[in-house]
């Protein structure tokens, strides 16, 4: 079943998946486990197959088989003229493959991480996302840029940025951010049909994480939040890593007879504002727990549109729960102590529920 | 170095037909009827923003544009209405576009600075200096791949333009690198008029006498030339372009060239003295070019070439009428254009939408 | 009057002037009427005269005396090694300029316009504010960047950027926003003196605004807003050029007898959220102006504060107004719509007192 | 290319005392002792993060810094423990960083990729590749503005160190221009392992066998030589350091080395052959400094040379020693060093204060 997307931008009419309700994906339950970054690799793998245009490039991602294993075997696949080593050089060949697109090509751009992003910041954030805007139609940019986004490996202020904090602001992208293997699969494979310029956010802390995932083909649509877990308290809305962390706590707090609500957004950009406002029209509470920096974070966008769409529905003031607002540290006990943990999680859901 | 070649050997460009040539005078001109008319409408104040006039430059574009196919894809920087003119770009939407009319190229979303043309394959027109230029290896990478992986099209050259202010960017380094370590069939074009703004060349680039040796480090082929004298661009720029098709290689060109015109329109030019810019304006190419077709050719005289000044004036008097009378984007408009694909609660403060046809599709 | 600060990191124990209560401060009534940008050239030249360490550099700065003229004449006074005109390349010499206030140096870096600032971002947000905490203390950065921002020149999607909606995410940098020629000069002022990074965000639709200036030394301290406006109605909170808009919008309110106050910001890091707080809580009402795009804009930060922090005192959800949520147009009646003017300024306040 | 220097002729080298050059044996012998102290610890997990091994590499830092003066700024990459202990960084406190022990040089905030040392005027340890190399311009600027315009010391080079993959970014190329335009008596030194991770210099950067072009075509003064020979490094970089410092310009050296570890702890090494790591080791820098020492100098012999061996291994382990039993960071230093004027209201979550002192102030 597919959809067809006609533009001026693109070259041809373009088919795009018809995307089930989430009753009607493959089963989440099953025996074919396999790490998260398998599953990201079968998405580019089964979007490479389907689609001659679609290609990979970044620092090491073909003969090295990719810093952290995520292209894994693809340049035997596919050979060295769609997965494609690159130099240290972020702003040329996001820029290149920028063009690319414009030109009708589907790259996929790996950054080893996207903490290296800044040094293409003004390729990805001028042109990307405003090409179609400065053109008048005429070229649109479909690509999608992929890596390793959030802190936690000890990697010191430097590598450890969550862009989702800076470049959400930015009109014309869209954001995946995916908290599991099953969503990985199906978000990196739409956001590859996907005709318009997509961030994909992964955690390098996660990709070793494994689960089942579905072999047949499946796509999991933009701006759909998933609820994770049930309860009536609160209304916990997260995306990325820190969903699991939200539903270690909520198991903590589920022991202590406290039910929430945990929401998994997937995507900021759309973001699924009326899933989260069915929620919190329950429970009258929110906490809102984001890994970037809190000032201007996605974190107040969400607490924003609650209140500016349901403000009367809160019996209590939202709380955000983000990484603590400073350069992230080394010390394995200052960067625990600096991400959104469980911990932390728990003590803003107790100081929620309780008063 | 090989500047101006020696007259009495034949030269490439005597096999090019009086047609061509006189299209190209032509091309040049129409470029500098334009830019007058664009000085004028910007002193009224119907063009805004930035706005950087070309005049002086007409034989770099229209001569290296005139080496290349129509379906080789070009790009350039702010200063690109020459670029538009010489990629024949309908002189009205090319005008409309900075009165910000949705009758322009980018439905006036875009102005002076954002000219793009798909049917003639020019892919803008781009504000920040240098950013074109990884955007120029990008065009060659997907014609190439087009021709290579997909089996589609031929083998094809993108021309990317740059000022000799961007070379100091960062971005043209690693365009360059890019270009050599994939083998890219793109020309980097510096138009080397001697100024980034008000910082003559020698202040703000480093060696700059040697340019092309910045291209050599990256084993590019590289070429310095006159570009004021178009039969000479012509002469030496034509077989690098079969060169980098054939070969699907880069190349690197330093053209010389020269604007008559401030950097923007409000650039009192205190940097410069009035007899520097009269000794460019004494090697005028289209003067040059002229005097060639008349008196070497014979294939145009006086009165031919007041006809075809007549038709061209008339040709953008047209294009401002047409500017002047085309209808203001409608304010819907600002929520369109933003995605091929709009979905719901893509943003908080408003849903986005297809917009009207771009008038060049 | 001065205090002076002690840090390992100053090679020197540095003097900050002493700042006076806003009544305190000399007349902003008078007729010493000069233009926004001989202000802030006056806050460099008087703060250059002081202080030999201070320098400055940028494109077109010396010899062409600024592309905006903001530094007209001051190579005259002070010279080619302590005004600099530097090629187009921002990533560069604003990476220089950070090491040069590791090393000591007092750099005021003039970004043409901060959207130039994109190729620079990796130095401008890795290092200038991360550099005291990587170093463990050992290294600050005492530096000044300073240019354009924000839309209305039809200058088109790549040339009207708010950096303030990006870079207020990143911890580690003070950010100064005039909106208006007598606190550009005792900003700037501050600004150069602080031992901190700090981006000072100036308006080019503002630089030939006049006021009177007073020609004695003052600064104006960071963190505290000033009410431009006295009403009980509704709490306008705002920085920059849009203040200007605010005042314009009060004013018409002001004939159909509503009276709002109007916050100007002046810095947003830090942030005056008490005299916010203070004003909310008198009118219980707030709208919140910021030019920058909505998505996890400032103003979803100061909304989300005064969520946290005054919560029951508000009758109504807070409303904000930012520029509209697409890449800038260059049309004029476009680009007009698009930013937050009195317009929709006076629209916003009335949805807010009305009901 | 000037390889290896005509051992018939002078040596500049030879000029060294003895005591110098047991010194540098001693601090490289130092610098493979630590790291394989370091690869230990962190197998054992008490190191964390991204570390990289200076392994192979000791001659390019000992034989570069030793030809500086002690107040000359250097400035490096992550690369950086040979750096710092070069420039005499206290072992104990380089791997207490290492460590995150509040004992480190940057308060275990920093880690292996960040090691400062302000006494030592050693600028980082960075992070980004080619971050590094606009700082290094920028040390320059102001040692030369110092000694220039605020009339406070003397004429000063600054040493900035690059892998041979940075010279791939933009940034790089930027600082050179601006290097070349202001002058800047910045020696830019590309460590030249011959990988970028795990990509051959080939693959990765065109016209590899000639980097040096890149520096010449911005005009400056660029040479390239053996860098696992110190006192060959010596032979031809001290005389670019007073070069530079004389005329206050800049210089680019090209060194080849190599590096005998993966690019990181997590590095599996498929894309290099053990013999050509091998190759490498034979002409390994230390035996081949101890060899002239024993067999040309005669001023050390093998008992000697053990005992300086056992008097370093003593010393590092007595620096992991104090890193194994030096305290973590309280919690309450996450909010400290980030401004070194912390106001109210600079933060939603938190105050900033002034931290704990640095052990190196
Ligand atoms: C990254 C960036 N920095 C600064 C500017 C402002 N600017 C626009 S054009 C220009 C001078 C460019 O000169 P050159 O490259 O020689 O092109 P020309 O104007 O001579 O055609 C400058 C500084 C910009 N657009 N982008
Ligand atoms: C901008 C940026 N992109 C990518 C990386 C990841 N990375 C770290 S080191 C490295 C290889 C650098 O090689 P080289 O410059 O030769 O230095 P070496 O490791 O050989 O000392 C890469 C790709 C980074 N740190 N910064
Ligand atoms: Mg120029
Ligand atoms: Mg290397």
């Amino acid at each position: 079943m597919t959809t067809t997307i006609e533009h001026p931008a693109l070259d041809r009419t373009e088919t795009m998946p018809t995307f089930l309700p989430e009753d009607q994906l493959p089963a989440r339950e099953g025996d074919r486990v396999i790490q998260l970054r398998e599953a990201l690799r079968e998405a580019m793998e089964e979007e490479m197959r389907r689609d001659e245009r679609v290609f990979l490039l970044g620092e090491e991602v073909a003969q090295y088989n990719g810093a952290y294993k995520v292209s894994q075997g693809m340049l035997d696949e596919f050979g060295p003229k769609r997965i494609i080593d690159t130099p240290i050089s972020e702003n040329g060949f996001a820029g290149a493959a920028i063009a690319a697109a414009m030109a009708g090509l589907r790259p996929i751009v790996e950054f080893m991480s996207w903490s290296f992003s800044l040094v293409a910041a003004d390729q990805i954030l001028n042109n990307a996302p405003k090409m179609l805007y400065m053109s008048g139609g005429q070229w649109g940019c479909p690509i999608v840029f992929r890596g390793n986004d959030g802190a936690n490996g000890q990697l010191g202020s430097t590598h450890s940025w969550c862009v989702e904090g800076l470049y959400s602001n930015v009109p014309g992208v869209k954001i995946a951010i995916p908290s599991n293997a099953y969503d990985a699969k199906g978000l990196l494979k739409t956001s590859i049909r996907d005709p318009d310029p997509v961030f994909f956010l992964e955690s390098e802390r996660m990709l070793g994480d494994k689960e089942h995932v579905p072999a047949e083909e499946y796509y999991i649509p933009f701006g759909r939040a998933r609820l994770a877990r049930e309860g009536d308290a609160c209304t916990v809305v997260s995306f990325g890593r820190p969903v699991n962390f939200c539903l270690e706590a909520a198991e903590k707090l589920a022991g202590e007879g406290i039910h929430v609500d945990v929401l998994d957004m997937r995507t900021i950009r759309p973001l699924d504002i009326d899933s989260v406002l069915a929620s919190v029209k329950k429970t009258n509470r929110l906490v809102v727990v984001d890994q970037s920096w809190p000032f201007g974070s996605p974190a107040t966008e969400v607490i924003t549109q609650v209140i500016e769409n349901g403000f009367d529905w809160l019996d209590h003031q939202p709380v955000r729960v983000n990484t603590e607002d400073v350069p992230t540290p080394y010390a394995k006990g200052l960067e625990a102590a600096y991400i959104p943990n469980p911990g932390r999680i728990y003590d803003a859901i107790k100081s929620v529920v309780q008063s | 170095m090989s500047q101006v070649s020696d007259q009495a050997t034949k030269r490439l460009s005597d096999e090019l037909s009086n047609d061509t040539l006189l299209g190209w005078l032509r091309s040049m001109q129409l470029i500098r009827e334009f830019e007058t008319r664009t000085m004028q409408a910007y002193q009224q104040a119907k063009i805004g923003g930035f706005c950087h006039i070309y005049t002086g430059q007409e034989a770099l574009a229209v001569g290296t544009i005139g080496s290349v196919n129509q379906d080789d894809p070009v790009i350039t920087a702010y200063r690109d209405h020459g670029h538009a003119l010489a990629r024949n770009m309908d002189p009205k939407v090319c005008m409309a576009e900075m009165y910000g009319r949705i009758t322009g190229c980018a439905k006036g979303k875009g102005g002076s600075m954002h000219m793009f043309d798909k049917p003639n394959h020019l892919y803008g027109g781009h504000g920040i200096v240098g950013a074109q230029t990884p955007l120029g290896a990008g065009l060659a990478f997907a014609a190439r791949y087009e021709w290579e992986v997909l089996g589609t099209g031929s083998k094809k050259v993108c021309l990317c333009y740059l000022g000799d202010g961007a070379i100091d960017q960062g971005a043209f380094h690693e365009a360059l690198n890019l270009s050599a370590i994939f083998s890219l069939p793109v020309i980097y074009i510096i138009e080397n008029n001697g100024y980034s703004m008000g910082t003559a060349i020698h202040r703000h680039s480093a060696n700059a006498d040697n340019l092309i040796s910045r291209g050599q480090s990256y084993g590019i082929k590289s070429i310095e030339f006159d570009g004021m004298d178009i039969r000479n661009i012509y002469d030496h720029f034509r077989p690098l372009v079969d060169e980098c098709r054939d070969l699907q290689r880069p190349g690197f060109v330093d053209l010389k060239t020269y604007r008559y015109q401030g950097h923007s329109m409000s650039d009192p030019q205190k940097y410069r003295t009035k007899d520097e810019v009269d000794e460019f304006k004494n090697q005028d190419s289209i003067a040059n070019l002229l005097d060639h077709l008349m008196n070497e050719r014979g294939c145009i005289d006086e009165d031919g070439w007041k006809a075809m000044r007549k038709e061209i004036a008339a040709q953008v008097k047209e294009a401002v009428q047409f500017a002047e009378t085309s209808p203001d984007p409608d304010l819907s408009e600002l929520y369109t254009d933003v995605f091929v694909n709009p979905e719901p609660n893509l943003s908080p403060s408003g849903d986005y939408r297809h917009g009207s046809k771009n008038p060049l599709l």
